[in-house]
């Protein structure tokens, strides 16, 4: 059976790092690079006949799991070494290994100047690996085997060079922050573990309508629990600090970690725990808040930031915001869906990206670029595609993407949250065309010493293809389906979404019952959901034209009137406020970092050092005092020991009597 | 009035370790005449007479044999003792040999007045009438006096002697005194007599008994260096001769120690509610005077003085136990505190040479790589002292902690826990100069080969005592 | 006797080393290493024979030693043992490796650290009280030595630290022990101060046995150490020589953990459960206050120390959770630390080695030119923060998940000790590994030899082996763990009402009544509709 | 018979004064041998309770335990003066107050 070969998967990136890391340096360049894309390689192949594989299940069966081996336990307590195979795992393992393999490729030319070359490709095979045991461990525990393992390569691809000390300071930054997010995904586990007794995906999903009340507290600390360990991973309110300042890693890097796989982790990871999430419905109202406000907000940052990678990860943190944003109303079909094409657009653009600061020597300050459209036409003529892909042009990917979400966000949401995504919407296409005039049209500004130059073509195919990619991805999800029964990516993920919210709240109603109380009432929960397809069709011209606006937005400021920016901005406090990222680091800086540092030297030098090891050295100290004192008497006078006798004499008596 | 001494109570047999040992010293002074400067006869012949002491100690049978009118008995606690004393006079003797040659002491009486001095812990260990009692201790003293300051041209030395005798002289009245009271409140000096006649609740609250008990206290207070009548110990320790200092903080002390549990753990058991305050505050104040004391001290001699004092105050714990674990604990401490101690003033002997003596603890750094073995044994011994096992001083506190929890001491247990806990620090301290300071001058140490003997019995006592203890331990508990 | 042989065997061997010739450095230290080699080798086959499916104690030997007091050298290991066991001949092998250049006095090094092996591998299979007093009190001198011979400037403060605080708090448990051993022999009639009897047999009123509790929690709680008798580890590990640290991190500490789980729980498990939250607490402040510590310290032993304080702390929460995740947890975790720590102190070593300062101002950017270096220090690095898929993680999450079971609070505030372990470690890592080489003095640095990476290879393998499949080490003690739960099981001693037969329904301070019920009811899993291989 | 004329308290009495007369004048001379000699009044202060004792109790022992005293005391006292000699010799003093080298 082709779902055998599952576990080789993430293996066989895992042995490229390891031949990588340890005879890298013995091996060549070519060699390196040759093992790299060829594990890569190998797996995507891999993933190709599991996908046939699976698609040979006998009808009903939804989930391969395969068991490896017992990892660990403890009483009844045991966690598995064990993958599953279900169409989201599927669709997440194509992004990875596909997606990854064209980024691989893609270093190949980007990185080949660098001299630890290898040290590059184990580090990226790895994440290759942990990225895969993420989306395909079958319990929550390999899941974070994954999840921490992602966190680590980017923490040590982030600070890949590491004699830079702002890629090392962005490194460990992004390291911590994603702790923060997984401390509360542990507490989760446990959590979970502690009410389910297991923490295998499908036994988990599968009791917890039965053993959840819906709406009840459990559920929703469980949720808000993994919620928050998904905002880590996928750098939203509050914890996404950390990704902006990651783009001190190698651009491919970027594209890879930092757009296409593990800062979507959060949204598989929640659409993974969907039934837990269906379950409570504030959570959900928050993780949709949350998302559109992060969509939004990163947004707006990103139209004043001049670094060409940081407009682009800021855009990443607001797409992903779009996607929890449809994760939060329920949509976790549009957020797979946008997981995917903005995986390949995204991919693109950080790829373009590399492709022009390669061109122009590792400039990255778009106020030092502008005209490279005839010096690199391929770079240009990919970028664009993708640009309008992530505008939302029809008929690009990104078009069918975001559609979806905004029209579910109207639909299963409410207006606030469609009112973000709008203006989310409107934003991206402005700042992200700003990016392309401002880089690839206009004047030069790029220093005279520099001659720019197109990639060669190791980089500029793996572009052609992502574009190809992006312009076509939007087929996974054509919209209106529901009416011409289209095999999409709904009626691909269904299984692992469907959620019998009915029979949930009739348990959540006994269980109630049973404790003596009274469960609200849920009937209008029930209602059939209307689709209407007018509706969205007209939401669809209305996104359009909303995108079409931003784009002209960005021509009107940076195409035919440049000084207008200038004009605009001036004096205005909010545009200092946006530009400085609304001062979100600083603040965590004063009121966390700092605190932490001062309290802990406080706690050291005084604490420690004075209080504790004061009151051990003070005993000390008193014990030699009393010594002293005890010598003086010693006074080497007859008349004074026979007096001691005395005293001694007359105390003893007193004591007796 | 009756008979004083019934002839039929007269047991020469039971008496025949002091007897032969004083036949045994007085042939020393005899022999000394003819041996001119040499002293190995006078050694030898020492050293046949403990042997024979210790051999006629048990010819006695069956025991307890009592004689002189009950006045003296022969029984465990004394056989046990007299095998302490023999032991330690003869390790006395040994170390005695090479350092009296090196520092110059030529009076043959010496190992005559060590003969006299064993003879005197004897009695005092076997007597039970507190005639006998006294007459003891003033043998052991009179020849300690003697001893103490028998390096007669040195100040010190005499200064030592002047010191001991003074307060030795002072404490012994405030001893007599008190037996007069007790012989005054209970009509007899025996203690059995005084045992029986204290049964009685009436005596025990009269208050001439009482103070009787105080004042005895301080007379075997002061004998065993216990806070606060142990003034003199630091100063004579330091001024006398090593040997003396050695012989002195073992035997006498262990005879001392036998006469006060046979007078308070023997006799007034039933009065241990007023007695055992006292006791307990003098065991508290020994070992914390004892402890303090040491920790400053910068002269090896004086801090194994107040280490002596603080080890007076464990083993009074042994007293106040007055049990028969208290008894027998008593014993296997002095045998193992015999060994330690004997092991470490060889060492300090060792360092020494003619002239300069070297009893600064600061003349010990980088010992442990010069003469690798010295520093061992001597790390062992003082590692014994402060009570860590494997060696004898562990299973030693072991013993006697374990007597006075039986008794419900714990508090008292728990001071003594900290102390050693504090005591250890002195101990470590030496160890310090010896392994991880570096060297300061060149070691010139006499090694010679009696001395070493010493060293080397001291540390198989200590291991055999610490690993093995059980046949000491049976031997003791009986 | 074959136990007996293994323990003593670094015993003899030092004798041995005594008789031999001090100029013959080589044949010292090979001797040394054989010697020490063969007793892991030994002690592996202890572990190969080793019956997992029992409690009961193994390679056992009972034989009087003071008949007088009825006390017997009694030994035998169970799985609480085993892993220390072998744990300690092990690094003690990695430590005669990592002192091969030792320069002063080797013998008496070497001889030192033989005898403090059979000092510690005693610890773990005495089963009398008195032996196991004699052989805790006993590996102290070893240690002492070597902190105060081949330690650093400030030695001797250290050594008599290490040494004095750890003999304050054993001389109370001595005490305690005297006092067990009468009352034994008060209740039934047997002088006897054997461990496994006592264990059966004690029978003590609440009050005393909380006050026995507090005289062994002492003696053992400064050995962890725990919060707030810590302060001698740092000073002792800042002090010592690389080997010393190792040792002290990877098993001295250890017997701290061990005492508890061999004396405390089983011999008080009512008191244990009275003291849980005091015990929970010390170790959560000490989670975190180590953590906190280790984070702005300068020196990086310094640093390593602050972070054994940390994960102690982990441990004994872990055993305090008092059910089988906490515990299996914590006895992993023993192992974990013993491994990472050590490891992490070998690798300061061998910078210090090199640069003589462990100041981590000094360095900067030494991934550039000791590049093995790096990856061996990265790898350990994170075993120690607990990433999963390592060693740290596996014991971690099994004493969290222990813990959660108690109270769910405890559990979150022990877990934000691993953020802070992130922070602390990638920060040092960052200015050491990390940065432009700015310090001249570095240029020249080699990377590691191949000595080094002897010594390190073995713990990075174990790293990962534990990471992954740490079965072969949990199921030696899964049936011992079991015993002992079973015992120390706080439904034994909680008034009735509050029993719960649902094993995960007894922590309900997060949960609602209403979901606690419909938990009790439902206590049935559903069958699973998927196909397992 | 005394006890007719004297009661043993007046005897008890003499013999504490006398005692304490022999403390006090230890610990406040320093002549060697005024302290020397202090101490032997306290010791006769203890004969003289002994005796006392003895005789109102109509028994003997105590008769012989002051004999012993006496012996004891004079062998002491022979002691002590070879002590003092030995003293003199070195440092021809006998103020008690300068031999204060061992202290501390």
């Amino acid at each position: 059976m082709l779902l055998k070969l599952t576990c080789l998967v993430p293996l066989f990136p895992l042995i490229g790092s390891i031949i990588n890391g340890f005879f890298g340096l013995r091996i060549g360049k070519n060699a390196v690079g040759l093992v790299a894309c060829g594990s890569m390689g190998l797996s995507f192949l891999t993933s190709i006949l599991i996908y046939i594989g699976y698609l040979m299940l006998p009808e009903g069966q939804h989930i391969y799991e395969q068991v490896a081996w017992t990892w660990f336990g403890a009483g009844d307590f045991t966690v598995d070494f064990g993958f599953q195979i279900d169409p989201l795992t599927l669709v997440m393992m194509f992004v990875v290994t596909g997606v990854g393999l064209i980024i691989h490729v893609y270093s190949i030319g980007y990185m080949h100047e660098e001299y630890s070359y290898y040290r590059f490709f184990a580090y990226f095979n790895l994440f290759a690996s942990a990225m895969l045991l993420l989306v395909m461990g079958n319990n929550f525990l390999l899941m974070f085997i994954g999840w921490e393992g992602v966190g680590c390569c980017s923490y040590f691809l982030i600070g890949y060079y590491f004699e830079k000390k702002s890629a090392c300071d962005a490194g460990t930054k992004a390291f911590i922050v994603n702790r923060v997010g997984d401390f509360a995904f542990l507490l989760a586990v446990m959590y979970i573990f502690n009410i389910f007794g297991t923490i295998d995906f499908s036994d988990v999903m599968h009791a917890a309508p039965e053993k959840l009340i819906y709406g009840g507290e459990i559920v929703t600390i469980i949720t808000m629990l993994l919620f928050v360990g998904a905002t880590g991973k996928s750098a939203q309110i509050p914890l996404y600090t950390w990704l902006p300042d990651a783009m001190e890693g190698p651009t491919p890097v970027s594209a890879l970690i930092h757009a296409a796989t593990m800062v979507t982790a959060g949204v598989y990871m929640i659409v993974r725990c969907n039934v837990l999430f269906n379950l409570s419905p504030l959570t959900m109202t928050t993780v949709a808040f949350i998302g559109g406000g992060t969509a939004v907000m990163a947004a707006t940052i990103g139209m004043t930031q001049f670094d060409i990678k940081r407009v682009l990860a800021y855009s990443t943190v607001s797409q992903i915001g779009y996607m929890f944003l449809a994760c939060g109303v329920g949509a976790y079909t549009a957020a797979i869906f946008h997981l995917v094409t903005h995986a390949f657009f995204k991919a693109c653009l950080f790829l373009g990206s590399g492709s022009v600061i390669h061109g122009i020597h590792g400039e990255q300050d778009m106020r030092k670029m502008g005209g490279l459209k005839s010096h690199m036409p391929v770079t240009y003529w990919t970028f664009l595609v993708s640009t309008l892909a992530i505008a939302g042009i029809f008929p690009l990917s990104g078009f069918f993407s975001k559609d979806e979400v905004l029209y579910h966000s109207l639909m299963d949401g409410n207006i606030i949250f469609w009112g973000m995504g709008v203006s989310a919407a409107l934003l991206t296409a402005f700042y992200m065309f700003r990016l392309v005039f401002m880089t690839f049209h206009g004047e030069s500004r790029v220093d005279p010493s520099v001659h720019p130059h197109e990639s060669p073509k190791v980089m500029t195919m793996p572009l052609v293809i992502l574009a190809g990619l992006a312009t076509v991805g939007g087929l996974l999800g054509i919209p209106f389906h529901h009416y011409w029964h289209l095999h999409t990516l709904h009626s691909w993920l269904e299984p692992v979404l469907h959620f019998d919210l009915a029979n949930a709240l009739e348990h959540s109603g006994h269980m109630l019952h049973e404790a003596g109380r009274h469960a609200p009432s849920w009937a209008h929960l029930l209602e059939p959901k209307t689709h209407d397809w007018m509706i969205e069709l007209l939401l669809m011209f209305f996104s359009l034209a909303v995108a079409l606006t931003g784009i002209f937005g960005a021509y009107m400021f940076y195409i035919k009137r440049p000084d207008l920016p200038e004009k605009f901005t001036e004096g205005q406090w909010g545009l200092d406020l946006v530009q400085n990222k609304y001062y979100i680091d600083e603040l965590y800086d004063e009121s966390i970092v700092q605190p932490t540092i001062e309290g802990s030297k406080l706690l050291w030098k005084e604490c420690d050092a004075k209080a504790i090891d004061g009151a051990v050295n003070g005993t000390a100290q008193t014990i030699g005092w009393f010594s002293r004192q005890a010598q003086v008497f010693q006074s080497g006078f007859v008349r004074n020991y026979a007096l001691f006798i005395v005293v001694g004499f007359i105390s003893l008596l007193l004591v007796m009597f | 009035m009756e008979p004083i001494l019934a002839p039929e109570s007269i047991d020469l047999i039971a008496l025949a370790p002091v007897l032969v040992l004083s036949v045994f010293a007085m042939l020393v002074l005899v022999l000394d005449l003819w041996g001119g400067r040499n002293k190995t006869l006078l050694v030898f012949t020492s050293l046949v007479g403990l042997l024979m002491t210790a051999i006629s100690a048990f010819a006695k049978h069956p025991i307890p044999a009592y004689s002189f009118n009950d006045s003296y008995v022969v029984d465990h606690l004394s056989l046990f003792f007299i095998c302490i004393f023999t032991i330690s006079s003869a390790l006395a003797i040994l170390l005695s040999v090479e350092y009296n040659e090196r520092e110059g002491i030529r009076a043959g009486e010496y190992y005559a007045l060590i003969l006299f001095c064993t003879v005197g812990m004897i009695l005092l260990a076997s007597s039970t009438d507190m005639v006998m009692i006294f007459l003891g201790i003033e043998i052991v003293s009179i020849c300690l006096y003697v001893l103490a300051g028998i390096r007669r041209n040195d100040h010190r030395s005499n200064e030592a002697a002047l010191k001991y005798f003074l307060l030795g002289a002072f404490a012994t009245g405030f001893l007599l005194y008190g037996m007069t009271m007790v012989y005054g409140s209970t009509g007899s000096t025996n203690l059995f007599k005084i045992a029986e006649f204290v049964q009685n609740p009436s005596a025990q609250s009269n208050p001439l008994l009482l103070m009787g008990l105080v004042l005895l206290i301080i007379g075997f207070g002061f004998k065993v260096a216990s806070v606060p009548f142990h003034m003199w110990a630091p100063d004579v320790y330091q001024g006398a001769p090593t040997p003396v200092t050695a012989f002195m903080s073992v035997g006498p002390k262990a005879a001392a120690f036998a006469a006060f549990f046979r007078v308070f753990a023997e006799t007034f058991p039933e009065m241990s509610p007023s007695w055992e305050m006292l006791l307990s505050i003098i065991a508290v104040l020994s070992m914390f005077v004892g402890n303090l004391g040491a920790i400053m001290q910068t002269n090896i001699k004086r801090m194994l003085a107040f280490s002596s004092i603080s080890h007076a105050g464990y083993i009074l714990m042994a007293v106040i136990a007055k049990s028969s674990l208290g008894s027998s604990s008593l014993l296997f401490y002095m045998l193992s505190y015999a060994f330690v101690t004997f092991g470490v003033f060889a060492i300090v002997i060792i360092l020494g040479r003619k002239g300069e003596e070297n009893l600064e603890i600061k003349n010990y750094s980088g010992l442990a790589y010069k003469h690798p073995v010295i520093a061992l044994s001597m790390a062992i011994f003082l590692l014994s002292l402060a009570g860590l096992p494997p060696f004898a001083g562990f299973v030693a506190k072991f013993y006697i902690f374990s007597a006075a929890i039986q008794e419900g001491l714990l508090t008292l247990v728990i001071i003594a826990v900290l102390n050693s806990a504090i005591s250890l620090y002195y101990y470590l301290k030496v160890i310090v100069f010896m392994y991880m300071k570096e060297q300061e001058a060149e070691f010139r140490i006499s090694l010679t080969p009696m001395t070493l003997f010493v060293v080397l019995v001291g540390v198989i006592g200590t291991i055999n005592l610490g690993i093995f203890p059980n046949a000491i331990i049976t031997l003791a508990s009986h | 006797m074959f136990l007996t042989f293994i323990t003593f065997l670094p015993l003899i061997g030092a004798l041995c080393l005594a008789f031999m010739p001090k100029e013959n450095e080589n044949a010292i230290k090979q001797t040394a290493l054989a010697i020490a080699l063969a007793d892991f080798l030994l002690s592996l086959m202890l572990w190969t024979n080793f019956d997992d499916t029992t409690h009961k104690m193994q390679f056992g030997l009972n034989i009087p030693w003071i008949e007088a007091w009825g006390i017997n050298y009694h030994i035998g290991m169970d799985g609480i043992s085993l892993l220390l066991y072998v744990m300690t001949t092990f690094l003690t092998m990695i430590c005669i490796i990592a002192s091969w250049d030792v320069k002063k006095h080797i013998r008496e090094y070497m001889m030192a650290m033989l005898a403090l092996s059979t000092g510690m591998l005693g610890v773990f299979i005495a089963l009398d009280l008195f032996m196991f007093y004699v052989f805790w009190e006993f590996q102290l001198v070893p240690m002492y030595i070597i902190v105060g011979v081949w330690g650093g400037p400030r030695r001797i403060y250290a050594s008599i630290k290490f040494f004095l605080f750890t003999a304050v708090g054993s001389l109370l448990m001595l005490v305690a022990i005297i006092w067990i051993y009468f009352h034994i022999q008060q209740t039934t009639g047997v002088a006897t101060a054997d461990i496994l009897y006592i264990t059966e047999h004690l029978d003590v009123s609440l009050d005393a046995s909380k006050w026995l509790w507090m005289a062994f929690f002492l003696a053992f709680a400064i050995k962890v150490p725990m919060f707030p008798f810590h302060t001698w580890l740092p000073d002792a590990h800042v002090e010592a020589p690389t080997a010393g640290s190792v040792i002290l991190a990877g098993v001295l500490l250890k017997m701290g953990t061990y005492g508890f789980l061999r004396f405390n729980l089983p011999f008080f498990p009512q008191a244990s459960y009275e003291f849980v939250p005091m015990v929970a607490w010390l170790s959560i402040i000490g989670i975190i206050y180590g953590a906190l510590v280790a984070m702005v310290q300068e020196d990086l032993k310094k640093l390593v120390a602050y972070s054994s304080v940390s994960h102690l702390g982990f441990i004994m929460l872990g055993i305090f959770a008092l059910n089988p995740y906490g515990i299996q947890g914590a006895l992993i975790q023993n192992i974990n630390h013993g491994i990472s720590t050590s490891a992490l102190f070998l690798l300061v070593g061998i910078v210090y080695d090199r640069r003589h300062t462990r100041l981590i101002s000094e360095f900067g950017g030494l991934a550039k030119i000791m590049p093995k270096y790096t990856i061996c220090f990265m790898i350990v690095a994170l075993s120690s923060i607990g990433l999963p898929g390592m060693n740290g993680f596996v014991g971690e999450f099994l004493i969290l998940l222990g813990i959660f079971q108690v109270n769910g609070l405890w559990a979150a505030f022990a877990t934000s000790g691993v953020i802070l372990a992130a922070c602390y470690i990638l920060w040092m890592f960052q200015r050491v590994m990390f940065l432009e080489l700015k310090n001249p003095k570095n240029v020249n640095l080699k990377d590691m030899n191949t000595r080094e990476m002897i010594t390190i290879a073995p713990l990075i393998v174990l790293i990962f082996w534990i990471g992954l499949y740490p079965k072969p080490f949990m199921k030696t003690f899964d049936a011992s763990v079991n015993h002992l739960v079973s015992r120390v099981n706080p439904d034994n001693f909680r008034p009735h009402q509050e029993k719960h037969n649902d094993s995960h329904g007894e922590h309900a301070q997060l949960m609602t009544q209403t979901e606690m019920a419909s938990l009790n009811h439902k206590l049935q899993m559903p069958k699973k509709v998927l196909i397992k291989e | 018979m005394l006890e007719d004329t004297v009661p043993l308290s007046h005897y008890l009495m003499l013999s504490a004064t006398l005692f304490v007369i022999g403390i006090v004048g230890v610990l406040v001379r320093r002549n060697v041998i005024v302290v020397f000699m202090s101490i032997e009044i306290m010791l006769n202060a203890v004969n003289i309770s002994l005796i006392a004792f003895d005789n109102y109790m109509n028994l003997s022992s105590g008769q012989i335990f002051s004999f012993m005293v006496m012996c004891v005391a004079a062998a002491e006292v022979s002691v002590g003066l070879a002590i003092i000699i030995a003293l003199h010799r070195n440092k021809p003093t006998v103020n008690l107050d300068e031999f204060n080298l061992l202290k501390w």
